[in-house]
Order: structure tokens, then C-alpha cells, then sequence
């Protein structure tokens, strides 16, 4: 399991949560890519980035058949449901995307993550509500790690953002559909 | 009748028109969200449209079309 | 029934890859709107920058061609001495007319060339990610002056139109803003007034159009015009800089 | 008097291109290619066509871009330092498909480098003209008469391929005048343009002229579309001359005004008893590989001479495969060699 | 915390730059390059530095020459079209012999082509950047770690041999994050720097950069020199890593993020039992000829992976003299083939 | 015994190749005479342009570097921004710095570099033998304007000083002549004063000089300075178009 | 005789010397080639050109060891008096040279050429009066046939031009020293 | 004394020295020819030479050297 693809609108924390990843398997000495899509349509238009975690030297930095998927809006739904690996895993944000996926050989995970969000005055991550359940998911990562690797990764000068991260981080980590 | 109509599905929820309409009529609907991820707007009260068409000039993306019924002229 | 407003002809009926409230779409509206005016779809040959409005080419319905980086007016003389009867407008950004294409600017000016200059003066680069224009005022902030623009380091903000207005063969120079709908009917005045006085063949026409680029300055679209407003104008005065059919410039 | 005329390179290549329906000229001044501005300045107004100084290489290459966008048949000369400067606006005109002329009389390089003949802007020529993967037609004319007919037919071909076609001439071609004859020579037939930004005049589709491609699928495939396009000119349109090849064991490769000097080079080494040949390739690109990859199979030993550091010496052993050995004699700089010189290199190949 | 950090390629280059002693970045803003602009402009006025956007790229290009003629380590990056735009003022940097770093994270052309990545300005930067005969050090890296070290030795090589030196890299490790140790390293002696135009103060004869020589014989003799010193940078600063190749029947060439997937097709045909190996050229210029041309002595097949329509297949083919097939796979455009698709290739060469 | 005249010691000793009655030895030695006025020799790195000037870099005795054509402003600020405390001129002639070269003209004004530029204006190519420069004066016979310049095909004549003046950034701007002894010795001071805004580092400066070219305009040298008097001067007024040691733009 | 180098100063005709040289071949169906030396020091520097009438086709176009050197200043008598083939010809303005020739394996004729144009009113056509004596020494071409393309040569608009030309080339062409 | 000295080698002819010196003393000598070839200029009476240093500000190839003795003063 170490393919991972994070897809969703622009402005969604995308790329924070790819490089989240990241920097947790940099922490673990593994070697470790982040790519993310780019182009003249960031202006609202689909965000997605790879991220690989492994032992080996990383080949290609693109990830075209993820081992796990975290899907943050429809048009990314469909257009990445289907290259999940056999047996891969799939996160949704159900809050924002309504569809089940029909595909049977893969687990997908269903969290209304946008609607925890505002619920819980966590405006604006979602992002790290689905990371969460993803961890829980895979099973790969170490929590305390990664927990205080999100918390490094916050500004110093705002102390109270990485409560609230740690807050979305467990939320969703604990959360079961 | 005077009418402001959006095409909804153009629509970037800029809220440019909201501010423009003389009559406060035009809101972006916060409940709904198009096929683009926006909440559009739209004229709530079509009775108190005096189609200045002042929404429609200010619209980036062309999403209102303003009409006027002759009779009104 | 009366149409108060619609969509013009010559703009095509595809929807724009602009953000949420960028004035772009309204540039591009009333270019479309002085072309219908006219009446000159079939005579008019556009010619897209590279920057944001890059593909203007799927969004005006007459002849389109795409110029490399800051050089649509030479390109624009090329079509033009080509074909000398018909309509020939450049659309370009701060970062396209002012910085890397200021040559092609000035020159095309001094030549007269008979064709129209719309000029989108968003005070940064919008399509690259918001790096400092020529334009960007002294203090703000882009990617590459994150400090804030310093005079002594980055230099001043160009004003084009008071150069362009110094140039023997520019014909009409005026300078607008989108910031609100009395602006916007004043800057589609304008931009018709430039295509007459191209199909008067009186020399070159530059509209400069103090635009928005919400994405970029990191303001809503409500917030971007009270900038426009509150801090390009001030520096950017609006009017008319130079109009020969009025006999000499005049900046009201 | 003769119906031929005594012209300068330069101008041949101006009162051909005049002859070939070219009805725009854009230009900028550089040694040694200025005349030939100077006799489109002098020509067009009274010709029914129109010759613009620009304000630069770069801006003249775009003036370039819009008329051949809008139609009309174009040209632009310059010398080395101001092609390099036409690299992204001709990038451009082949992303664009775009057809037009181009002529570069080369100079001594790099930077300012000398305004003396040279050939070594071969690399840039046949290689890369401006980034991406592109190409242009390269035609190497070797006397005046040439630089007339290989412009008309420069013209042409760069209709029918919708190409950039490059006449790459040197300082001492560009400056010495031969007779030559204007005689009217048979017109290919052109395709039509249907693709122009003319003004659509509400009759057809509007036309879109454009090199950029966001999704990169769909850049490839006009990539891939372009490349089978040089395959084709490959097929078709690869010139060359050959001088007492048939029997030479030693065959000097040249082009332009080089070729002609190892012309009389060779003739010195045949006096000699030596079996020398010339092979002149005409087009640069296509270059004639098939042709030199057939004599190789007979000739012991090709010298490659060209006025540059060595650059076709490339081209020639990719042509043959490396099937036999390729040496380069060359002078750079400005210098041109003197026949001696090169018979010297034939000499040593001899043994 | 790990004492690597995680940076983008563009990043990795800018902090590369800045610890080997860059004073001075002229930039202009083009994708997916612009990053590294911005790292620098945040960085530098804090780092005793100075970045400046330039007008346009050749501003930018000349803002370098400047720079480096008084004396001060520089820098500039852009992304294929800038590339182009460029080429005169590299080619009076190298007919200066002024050191200079350029760095290209190229993009798909020609023209304004798309922003993904791309390798197509192979030739461009081995072969011609520029008019005249030149050639400037062009260097390879394949991964972040790499993008950081090869910028600190391009600084050394530039001033070493007086000459431009290039990062070509692409969209891809432009844009990618990895981790990289910025740990010291070795720095190599450097020339002292006599040449240089920062005013005389009365104390030493006047200096003149210049590119210029109006007698023909005096710029050949300086671009023998050049190029003397071009033979030895390829005697000494040829720069490869091979990956299985001890065995391989076909060896896959491929340079940069290229290099990395081909690896793992190589690993996918071991895995099916075939003998294959990568060689991946760290210097493109200069080109690890020697190595290649021993390596097939043993092997059977080259395979020139690239990001283009074929480029680098022809150095291959040089640099073995032609003794074995060499084959082309490529993607263009933008686009980044998968590992699956190099391993087809693989596979049908290896029958 | 006392030294009226004789040549200034950051001129080097060698004979210039300019032709007969040509007014670029003049300006070279006005230019050597202020750097030898502010002592600055040891501290000053000279710009030579592509132009007629090309070899100025064997004529001054401080360091040189040769530029592309046109680029002498960018060559400058890499040199200027490497070494702030040095003292940096460009010296270019109309196609180098108002032809090809135009944007980095202006935008070296626009950043307020601290440079100064000697811009010799003698209405034509002279080094590649006698083409229409910018700054051709209409109805003007050049090799590339045969019949005569005209404004509707090749356009109007540039007015660099008039341009220069509107950017902010440009500390001092004024265009002078060298056609008699009285406009030379204002030549003379306006350089020196050129340099001594670079010295008290208030931005850009450009002397802007009217120049001959006896073999291109086909006069003699006697003639071309009557050209000078009596077509240039007054298209080309002469005067200061800015000085902000003065306290805004004053054209005398 | 098929190599012909003409040199002097700028001004003094040389390229107007070597065209009609060249037209004259033109006429009589020869091969011919005209080279000229440019360079930026075209400011009273030297000039010369290279002129070649052959029936062989032409390689290179420069004239390095001429058959026929016509010199019309010092500096080029010093550059090129050596480089004449033996029982070559060499025509000399000797209003202009003082030099004779040192080498004895090649023919000089030495003629007045500027002084002779300004004696007989024909102010800067010493070109043509040395052409008029090079054509006597060379016994290639026939004199009216060369008269004829030097009137073709001049302009219409000035048919006084032509009978100074031709009166000239007469010159010359009966010049004895 | 005063003296303008011309370095005759370096003049080239261009006669500006000639129209600008207000005493009317200086002249091409078309008797002579330098090295360059072109006819030389020269102050042909010392004595009336003011030492105004007007032929020296004009000449375009530093020629001309002018002096004025101290006692001048
Ligand atoms: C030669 C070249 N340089 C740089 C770029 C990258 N580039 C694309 S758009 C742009 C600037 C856009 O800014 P502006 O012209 O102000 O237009 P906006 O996007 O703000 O409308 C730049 C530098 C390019 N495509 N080509
Ligand atoms: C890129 C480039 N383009 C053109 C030239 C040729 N060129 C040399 S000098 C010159 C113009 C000279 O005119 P100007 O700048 O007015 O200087 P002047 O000789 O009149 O003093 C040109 C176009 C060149 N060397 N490089
Ligand atoms: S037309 Fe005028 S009144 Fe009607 S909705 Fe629009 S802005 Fe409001
Ligand atoms: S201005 Fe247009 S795009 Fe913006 S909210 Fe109103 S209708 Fe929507
Ligand atoms: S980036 Fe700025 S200029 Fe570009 S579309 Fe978005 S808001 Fe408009
Ligand atoms: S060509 Fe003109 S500008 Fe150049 S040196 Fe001669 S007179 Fe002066
Ligand atoms: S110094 Fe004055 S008076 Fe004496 S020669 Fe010169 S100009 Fe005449
Ligand atoms: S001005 Fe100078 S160069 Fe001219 S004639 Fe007088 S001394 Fe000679
Ligand atoms: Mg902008
Ligand atoms: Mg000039």
C-alpha cells in the first residue's frame, strides 16, 4: 500500500493533506513523492495530487492506480473510481459526493467529512477529517506520528489551529459510518 | 414584465450582481449548488425587477438575461 | 417583449474558464458588444494574448489567432498590413502588453498601426500565479515581490496610457475601469469609440481596462473592485489621454 | 544584353521571393544580410507588396506569424544573432502549422561573433530552431542562381507542408553576385486555405489559429500529425547534386558555398589521380540520407567540410550508419577556406 | 524531524543556488518553472541576495551577463518558451566565456505547446542554444536530491570552465516534492576570477568582456580554444549512473524523470526474466559517449526512452558508432508514459 | 604653461575608426571628460552598445563589456545590481536603444535603476549602413524608407526624451546636440551631471544627443551639423524633459 | 586570366569597377562571380573585390592569388603586390602609389589614373581610366563591346555620365607611361 | 603664447575645426595627405590663436591639443 491519490475541487486542502502524508513517510526514512496536478485551470477547476510512500526508489511520481484514493467531489469520483487497484481502498467525502461506488473489489470508506466539518467549527478541514479515517483505514502509520507531524506542519504563530487539526484528525479517525 | 433570468448552470456565485441590483432582489442561493460547485444566484422577486439590467452588466459570465415586456415601455 | 440585455453575438456560447467574479468575462463582453454594434463579426480578425485570456480564441466568434507572450500588436501588424480593411483587435494582460511585449506596444504606436489595443491592467500576473506586473502598485504584495513592491528594488508601476499618449501615431488612448456598472458602461463606450476610429483608419486605439483578479489579490469579487477603486484608480486616473478626433489629449 | 542579370545574393533571393507572390517582407537590419531588406524596401511599394522595417528580429517574426495567419505570402531575413532571436516566434509558427520563408545569411558566431561567412548555425537550423520538437525545411542554395529558384520553390513548399522552410545562405552568398535567370519555371499545385483569419465575412466557421494544447493527449497527436508530415517531405522532397561520385572513393560532403569551393578542390585531387567525388546536399533537412547511406556502400571514406567547428559531420554518419569513416575538415569564424586546404584533407584521406 | 526536508524540485534548485553562493537571480515567470522565481524572492532578501523579476526573458538573459561580467554567481530559469527567447544572449554568454547557471523545467512544445512535462528541448540544449558554434554544460538531475546537487556543481563547472551550464530538467520534477539533504559538500578549487569588469580601481589593467572579433582568423583561434576546453570537460565531468546493466541484453537510455520510470520497467522485465539494464547520462553535454560505446560491446539493443519524438536516440547512436540497434520509445507532449509501456517496448525487442 | 584642451585621460589612446566629421568621437570624449571630472575611472564599467559604438569598449580606459543589441540597460542592471557602489554606463544609438531594445529602455526607467545612458540619436543605422532608425525624421531617405519615410506606412519618429519623462524612476532626462561649440560644452554638463545623479544614487539618468552621420545622411560634416540645427532641433527639441533635483519636469 | 582582385579605398569605385568587369563576362556567356570585402569598416577603410570570368563553373569566389590586380591606394599595393601569380598582371594608380612593384616575374603597369581624371575633367573616374588601361594589358575583351555595357551601366537619366565614361575608358585604354 | 597643436596623424579631413574657429585660422592643407588619407587641418598663424579651444571642443578625434601660457592669464 503505498500509492496513494488525493483528488477534489481546488481549495479543498488537497495538496496540504498529499504533503501531510509526505512528510510522515519522510519521518519513517521512507522514500517519498508528492506530485500535483497543475495546470491554467486551478481557478476552481479539479485538484489532485500524488503521493507515494515506499521502500523502494520511487519510479514515476505519478500515481495512475492508487492503492488508496481520497475522493472530495464528484467529477473526481468518476474519474478516478476506476483505477483503484483490486483491493485497494477508496475514502469519500459523502457529504459532497452522493454516489456509492459499484465496484466490489475494493473497500470504500463513506464519511460525510464537509458536513463533520462545519458541525464541529472545523471549517475548512475536512480535508484532514478524511485523512483521519483514511489512517484508520490503512493501518500503515503510527497515530501519535502522525498527529504530531500535522502538528509541525501548522504555522507556529497559530496555536490554536493545530488543536483544531488534532480535533479533525481524531474526528474522523474515530469516526465509523 | 420586467424579468431577470439566470442560466443557473453558468453561474460562479461571484455575488457581483448582488451588489449591483438597485432593488436588493438578487441573492446567491446558499442552499443549492450547481453542477460547477457554486451557489448561484438569481432574482428573488421578480415583481420588483425594474430590468435596469445593472445585474446582467456587472455578470462576468454572462449568466442573466434581461428582459422588458413592451407593453411596459 | 423587449431584450434589456442579452448575450452578444459575437461571443461564443461556451462558458468562461475565469474564476468566480474575474472582470475578464465583462472585458470580453463588451469587446463582443462593440463588434455587434458594428456589425463587423465576419470582417474582425481577434488576436489572443498569453495570460489568463489566453483562450479568447474559443470565446469570440470571428477569426482568432494566439501570439506568442507580450507580441499580439506585431502579430496584429502582420494581419493587418495584410488585410488593411479589416477589423483587427489585440486583448492583453499587464504582464503581456507592459512587460515582455512593451517593444510591440510602443512600436506598433509609433507606427500608427490601425488596429485596437485592449489592454487588461490587472496589476499582476493572473494566469501564472500572481507574480508582480509592471503594473502592480508600490506596496502590494505578489509571489515575486512577497514583501510588498519597493520602488528601490522592483521599481515603479508603468502607466501605460501616459506613455502610449506621448506617441505620434497613437490615435485614442483611454483608460476605464470595470469596478461598477456605470464604469462598465463608460468602458463599453469606449471600446466602440476604438473600433470607429479604426474603421475611420485614423491610427491605433488602446483601451486600458483596470480589471480584477480576485484569485490572485486574495480578495472576494466585491473586495477587488472597492481595490480597483479605492487603490488603482487613484494612481490609474480614468479618461481619455489622448483623442485626435478632439484635436489633442486631454485627461479629464 | 544578356537576358540573365547580375545580382547579389541578398537580392535574388528579394526579387524571387517578389517573383514567388510574396506580398509582405518584414525585416531588421544585420550585416550581411541587409540588402536584402533594402531591395524589398526598394521593390515592394512599386510591386503590389509591402516591406516593413520592424522594430526587431523578434517582432518582425511575429508580423511574420500574423500575416501567414491572415493568408498572405511572407518573408523575413536576418543573419545568425537575429535568428537566434526568431527562435520562439518560429516555435511557434510550426506549433501553428503556418507556412512562410525564412532566411538566414549566417555570420561568424557566437554572440556577436563576426559578420564574415559561416555555416554554423547548422545545429540550430536542422535541429532546433526554437524549443519543442519541431523542425523546419532547410534549403542550402550554393550560387545565385540557386538562391533565385530554391526561394520560389521555398514558397511552395511551405504551402503545401504548412511549414516554416528556411533558406540558410552565408555572408559571401548573400554578397556576391552571379548572373542569374528569372525565367518563369513551373508552379506546383498549391492546396487551399482554409484555414486563414482573414475575417469569416459570416460565410464560413470562424477560424482559430493556435499552437497551445492543454490537454497533452491532444498536443501529442499534433506532434505525431506533424512528424508523419516531415516523413512525407522526407519521402519526397529530399535535393541534392552529385559530382563524380559514381567512381570516388573519397566523397567530401558540402553544401553552399563550401560546396563549391571542394569542388574545385576535388577537381585538384582528381588531377592528382585521386578519386574524389562531391556529394551537395541541397535540402538540409530533409537531409539526404538514403542517398549517402546507398554511396557508402561504394566510397571508402567521407570528409565533411563545412565552415564551422563540425555540425553535418553528424547528419552524414547517422546517414550511412557509421558504415564507413567520416572526418571533418572545417573552418569557423568567418575564415573561408581556399581549395588548397581542402585537398590537403583529401590528400591525407588518400594515404 | 527528519533532517531532510520536503521541497519541490524548483525549490530544491533555488536553495541549492542560494548555499552555493548565488548573489543574483534574474527570473520571469512562466509554468512550471515559477516557483523557483518565488522561492527566490522570498529568500534572497534575507540571505544577502537579490531577485528580480525581469521584463521579459531577455532582460533576464542580459541581466546574467551583466552580472556574471562583473563577477557575481547568477542565475535564471525559465521553461521551454523563455528557453528560446534566451538564445541570443546564451550564445554571447558562451562567446563571453561568462559562467552562468540557466535552468529549463521544460514543458511541452513547439510554440506555447502545454504546460505538462516534457523532454523536447533536447536538442535545443545540447546541440544549438544559440547561433554559432557553442555549446553550453547541460545537467541532468532525476530527482530532488540530484536537483539540489547538480545545482551546486553547476555553479563550479560554470566558473571552472568559464561556460553557461543548464539544469534541463521538466514539469514533473519541477513541480514534485521529495525530500533533500542539503548536508555540505565538497566544494572544488575555483579559478580566481582576473576578468572580471567591476572597475579597475587604478589598480590592474582595464578588462573587456566582449564577444566580438572583427578579424576572422581571431574568432576562429577563440573558438578553438572553446572548444579545446569543451574536449576537456568531456574528458573529465562525464556524469552517468547505470542500474543492472553488468548482464543486460538491452540496455534502456534515459535521462532524467524519464530515467526513473524506465527503472522500473527495467524492474518489471527482470521480474519476467529478461536481461534488462538502464543507463541514465547525468551530463547530456557533455554525453557519456566512452561508457555507452564499451556498453555495446556487450549488449545487444539500446532503447532511448525520452519525452519527445526522438532526440537523444541520435547521440546514442554516435556515441556507439552504430554498432548495435538503437531504438526510440517516446511520449510527447506532456505526456508521461507508465512504467507498462516502456516494459511493452522491452519486451518486443527482446523478442 | 596651462592645458586649454586636450584629452581626457579616460580615453584610451587610440584612434577612433569613426568616420570623417562624425559626432560619436565627441560624445566618447564628453563622456571621458565626466568621468575624469568625478574621478571615477577606477569605479566605472562602461556598456558598449551593437551600433556604430560597438568598439566604444577600445576607446575608454575603465572596465567594458559589449552587450547584445539593445540589451546595454538589462547588461547594465545585472552589472549595477552586482555592484551597487560602481558607477555604470550604457552608450547606444537610436536602433539599439530605441528600436530593438526599447523595452529594456523602459523598464530600466521604470525600475529607477541608477544607471546612466547616453543615447545617441543621429536619425539612422549608421554600423549597418544607413537603415531607418526609430527616430528617422519624416520624409527622411534611408536604405529601408527609399521614397522618403511616411507616416502612414512606416510611422512616426520616436521622442525618447518625451517618453523617458512620463516613467517614474527617471531622474533626470534632457536631449542636447553636438552641432556647434556652445550645445557641445551643454553636452558637456549635462553628462557630468548624468553622473553625479548616479553618484548620489537618485535613479535613472539619460542624456539624449543629438548626433550626425556625414556618410549615411550623405552630407558632408559641415552639412550634417546644419541637419541638425535645422531638422532635428526641431522636431527633437532640446532641453531638460526632467530632473528631479528640480523638482519635476520642466522642458526649456 | 580569370581572377581578378580591384582594391583601393572606399569611395574610389572599385565595387562600380569590378560590376562591370563582371557584366562584360555576363555578355560574352562566361561564368562570372563578384565578391566584395564588406565589413563595419566600410568608413574609409579599404575596400576590394573579387571578380572571376571563367568558363568553368566557380567555386570559391574570392580571389586569394589573382591573375590581375588593379590598385588604386598604398595600402593595398602592400597587401596584394605579393600575392599576384607569376606572369600576372598588375595596374597601378600611380598618382595615388608612389611604389613600383619589387617583383620581377610579374607585368606593372603603372598609370596616373586620379591625376589624369582630374587633368581631364572626369572627377572621380579614375576607376574607369584604370579599367581602360587594364584592358589594353589584359588583350581579353573587345574594347566597344565593354564601352557598350559600361553606357548600359550608367543611368538614363544622366547620358553626360556616359560620354565621361566613355571618354575615360578611351583614356586608359591609350594611355603609355 | 597660445597654441592649438594638431596631431595631424589622428585628422581626417572633416573640416569642423575649420568652421568653428572664430579667428578664422584653421584650415585642411589639401597639399598634403596623412597616412589615412585624408588632408590634415592645421592652425596656420600661431599668433592670432586665442586659445579659445573652440577647434579642439568640435574635432571628433581629439587632434587637436590647445595651450595658453601662464603669464596669458
Ligand atoms: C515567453 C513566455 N514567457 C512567459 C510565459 C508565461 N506566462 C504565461 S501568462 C503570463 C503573464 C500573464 O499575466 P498578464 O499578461 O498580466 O495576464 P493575466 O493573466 O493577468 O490576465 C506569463 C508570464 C509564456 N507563456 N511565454
Ligand atoms: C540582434 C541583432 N540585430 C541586428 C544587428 C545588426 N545591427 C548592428 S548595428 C545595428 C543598428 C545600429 O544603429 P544604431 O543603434 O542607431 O547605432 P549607430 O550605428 O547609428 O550609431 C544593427 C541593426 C545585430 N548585430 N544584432
Ligand atoms: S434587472 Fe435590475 S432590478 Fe432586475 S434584478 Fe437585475 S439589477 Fe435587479
Ligand atoms: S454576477 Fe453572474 S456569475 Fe456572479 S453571482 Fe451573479 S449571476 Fe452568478
Ligand atoms: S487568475 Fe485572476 S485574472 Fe486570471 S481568471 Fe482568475 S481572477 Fe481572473
Ligand atoms: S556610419 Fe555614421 S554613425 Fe557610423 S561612424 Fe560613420 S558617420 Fe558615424
Ligand atoms: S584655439 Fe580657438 S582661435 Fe585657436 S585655432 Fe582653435 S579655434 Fe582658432
Ligand atoms: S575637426 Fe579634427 S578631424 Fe576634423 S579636420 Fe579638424 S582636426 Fe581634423
Ligand atoms: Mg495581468
Ligand atoms: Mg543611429
Amino acid at each position: 500500500m503505498s500509492n496513494f491519490l488525493f483528488a477534489g475541487f481546488g481549495g479543498q486542502g488537497i495538496l496540504f493533506s498529499g504533503k501531510l502524508l509526505a512528510k510522515v513517510g519522510l519521518e519513517l526514512d521512507k522514500q517519498v513523492s508528492w506530485l500535483p496536478s497543475y495546470g491554467p485551470e486551478m481557478r476552481g477547476g479539479t485538484a489532485n495530487c500524488s503521493v507515494i510512500v515506499n521502500d523502494e526508489p520511487i519510479g514515476s511520481p505519478l500515481v495512475t492506480k492508487p492503492d488508496v484514493l481520497l475522493v472530495l467531489n464528484l467529477p473526481s469520483f468518476e474519474k478516478f473510481e476506476h483505477t483503484v487497484i483490486k483491493n485497494g481502498i477508496m475514502i469519500v467525502d459523502s457529504s459532497l459526493v452522493e454516489k456509492k461506488t459499484v465496484r466490489t473489489d475494493i473497500k470504500a470508506y463513506y464519511i460525510p467529512a464537509s458536513m463533520l466539518a462545519s458541525d464541529n467549527d472545523l471549517a475548512g478541514l475536512a480535508n484532514i477529517i478524511m485523512f483521519g479515517q483514511m489512517l484508520k483505514a490503512i493501518k500503515l502509520f503510527d497515530y501519535s506520528l502522525v498527529e504530531a507531524v500535522l502538528v509541525h506542519s501548522t504555522p507556529k504563530s497559530k496555536p490554536q489551529l493545530a488543536e483544531l487539526n488534532k480535533k479533525a484528525l481524531s474526528l474522523g479517525y474515530n469516526y465509523q459510518a | 414584465m420586467k424579468k431577470a433570468t439566470f442560466k443557473t448552470e453558468l453561474c460562479k456565485g461571484c455575488g457581483l450582481c448582488v451588489t449591483a441590483c438597485p432593488k436588493h432582489i438578487v441573492e446567491l442561493d446558499t442552499k443549492s449548488i450547481n453542477a460547477k460547485g457554486y451557489h448561484p444566484a438569481s432574482c428573488t422577486d421578480d415583481d420588483k425587477c425594474i430590468a435596469c439590467g445593472m445585474c446582467a452588466i456587472i455578470c462576468p459570465d454572462v449568466v442573466i438575461t434581461v428582459i422588458k415586456e413592451d407593453k411596459d415601455k | 417583449m423587449n431584450i434589456v440585455f442579452e448575450k452578444p453575438k459575437a461571443l461564443a456560447d461556451v462558458p468562461f474558464h475565469y474564476c468566480p467574479g474575474c472582470t475578464h468575462g465583462i472585458a470580453h463582453r463588451l469587446v463582443a458588444e462593440a463588434i455587434d454594434a458594428l456589425d463587423i463579426e465576419g470582417q474582425t480578425i481577434g488576436i489572443a494574448p498569453v495570460g489568463c485570456a489566453v483562450f479568447a480564441y474559443n470565446y469570440f466568434n470571428c477569426d482568432m489567432v494566439q501570439a506568442p507572450h507580450g507580441r499580439a500588436p506585431a502579430v496584429a501588424t502582420g494581419i493587418k498590413r495584410a488585410n488593411p480593411d479589416k477589423f483587427v483587435f489585440t486583448y492583453q494582460g499587464d504582464g503581456d502588453l507592459a512587460a515582455i511585449g512593451t517593444a510591440e506596444t510602443i512600436h506598433s504606436g509609433a507606427r500608427g498601426e490601425n488596429i485596437t489595443i485592449i489592454f487588461i491592467n490587472n496589476a499582476i500576473y493572473g494566469m501564472t500565479g500572481g507574480q508582480m506586473a509592471p503594473t502592480t502598485l508600490l506596496g502590494q504584495v505578489t509571489t515575486t515581490s512577497p514583501y510588498g513592491r519597493k520602488a528601490e528594488i522592483q521599481g515603479n508601476p508603468l502607466r501605460i496610457c501616459e506613455l502610449m499618449s506621448t506617441i505620434e501615431g497613437v490615435a485614442y488612448a483611454e483608460r476605464v475601469a470595470l469596478d461598477n456598472v456605470k464604469n462598465i458602461r463608460r468602458a463599453k463606450a469606449a471600446i466602440q469609440k476604438a473600433f470607429e476610429i479604426q474603421r475611420d483608419k485614423k491610427g491605433l486605439s488602446i483601451i486600458e481596462i483596470l480589471s480584477t483578479c480576485p484569485t490572485n489579490w486574495g480578495f472576494s469579487p466585491a473586495q477587488s473592485m472597492d481595490f480597483v477603486r479605492e487603490k488603482m484608480i487613484p494612481y490609474y486616473p480614468l479618461g481619455v489621454y489622448k483623442d485626435i478626433t478632439k484635436g489633442g489629449a486631454n485627461n479629464e | 544584353m544578356s537576358r540573365k542579370v547580375l545580382m547579389k545574393g541578398n537580392e535574388a533571393v528579394a526579387e524571387a521571393a517578389i517573383r514567388a507572390g510574396c506580398k509582405l517582407f518584414f525585416g531588421y537590419p544585420i550585416t550581411p544580410q541587409t540588402d536584402l531588406s533594402e531591395y524589398m524596401a526598394k521593390q515592394m511599394p512599386n510591386r503590389g507588396g509591402l516591406s516593413l522595417q520592424a522594430e526587431s528580429e523578434i517582432a518582425a517574426i511575429n508580423m511574420v506569424l500574423g500575416a501567414s495567419a491572415s493568408g498572405a505570402r511572407v518573408m523575413t531575413s536576418s543573419s545568425s544573432p537575429g535568428i537566434s532571436l526568431k527562435g520562439e516566434g518560429i516555435s511557434y509558427i510550426v506549433g501553428s502549422d503556418l507556412p512562410c520563408v525564412i532566411v538566414n545569411v549566417q555570420r561568424g558566431g557566437p554572440g556577436l561573433g563576426g559578420i564574415q561567412p559561416a555555416q554554423s548555425d547548422y545545429f540550430q537550423a536542422t535541429k532546433a530552431l526554437g524549443h519543442g520538437d519541431m523542425h523546419l525545411i532547410v534549403l542550402a542554395p550554393a550560387n545565385i542562381q540557386e538562391m533565385a529558384i530554391l526561394t520560389g520553390e521555398a514558397f511552395d513548399l511551405a504551402d503545401i507542408y504548412r511549414t516554416p522552410v528556411m533558406i540558410l545562405a552565408d555572408g559571401a552568398l548573400g554578397q556576391m553576385m552571379e548572373p542569374v535567370d528569372f525565367a518563369a519555371k513551373p508552379v506546383r499545385v498549391l492546396p487551399e486555405k482554409t484555414w486563414v483569419c482573414n475575417g469569416h465575412q459570416n460565410k464560413r466557421p470562424m477560424n482559430i489559429v493556435n499552437s497551445l494544447y492543454i490537454q497533452p493527449e491532444e498536443l501529442e497527436q499534433k506532434n505525431i500529425e506533424r512528424f508523419e508530415r516531415y516523413k512525407k517531405i522526407e519521402e519526397t522532397e529530399v535535393k541534392y547534386e552529385e559530382y563524380l561520385t559514381d567512381d570516388a572513393e573519397i566523397v567530401v560532403v558540402a553544401y553552399g558555398i563550401t560546396a563549391r569551393i571542394a569542388r574545385t578542390a576535388v577537381n585538384l585531387a582528381r588531377a592528382e589521380g585521386i578519386k574524389a567525388g562531391l556529394h551537395r546536399p541541397i535540402t538540409l533537412y530533409p537531409f539526404p540520407k538514403k542517398r549517402l547511406n546507398k554511396l557508402a556502400d561504394k566510397v571508402d571514406i567521407f570528409l565533411s567540410v563545412e565552415l564551422n567547428m563540425g555540425q553535418m559531420i553528424d547528419d552524414i554518419k547517422l546517414a550511412i550508419e557509421c558504415k564507413k569513416p567520416v572526418k571533418h575538415f572545417g573552418r569557423t569564424g568567418g575564415v573561408m577556406p581556399v581549395p588548397e586546404e581542402i585537398l590537403d584533407n583529401i590528400r591525407r584521406l588518400a594515404k
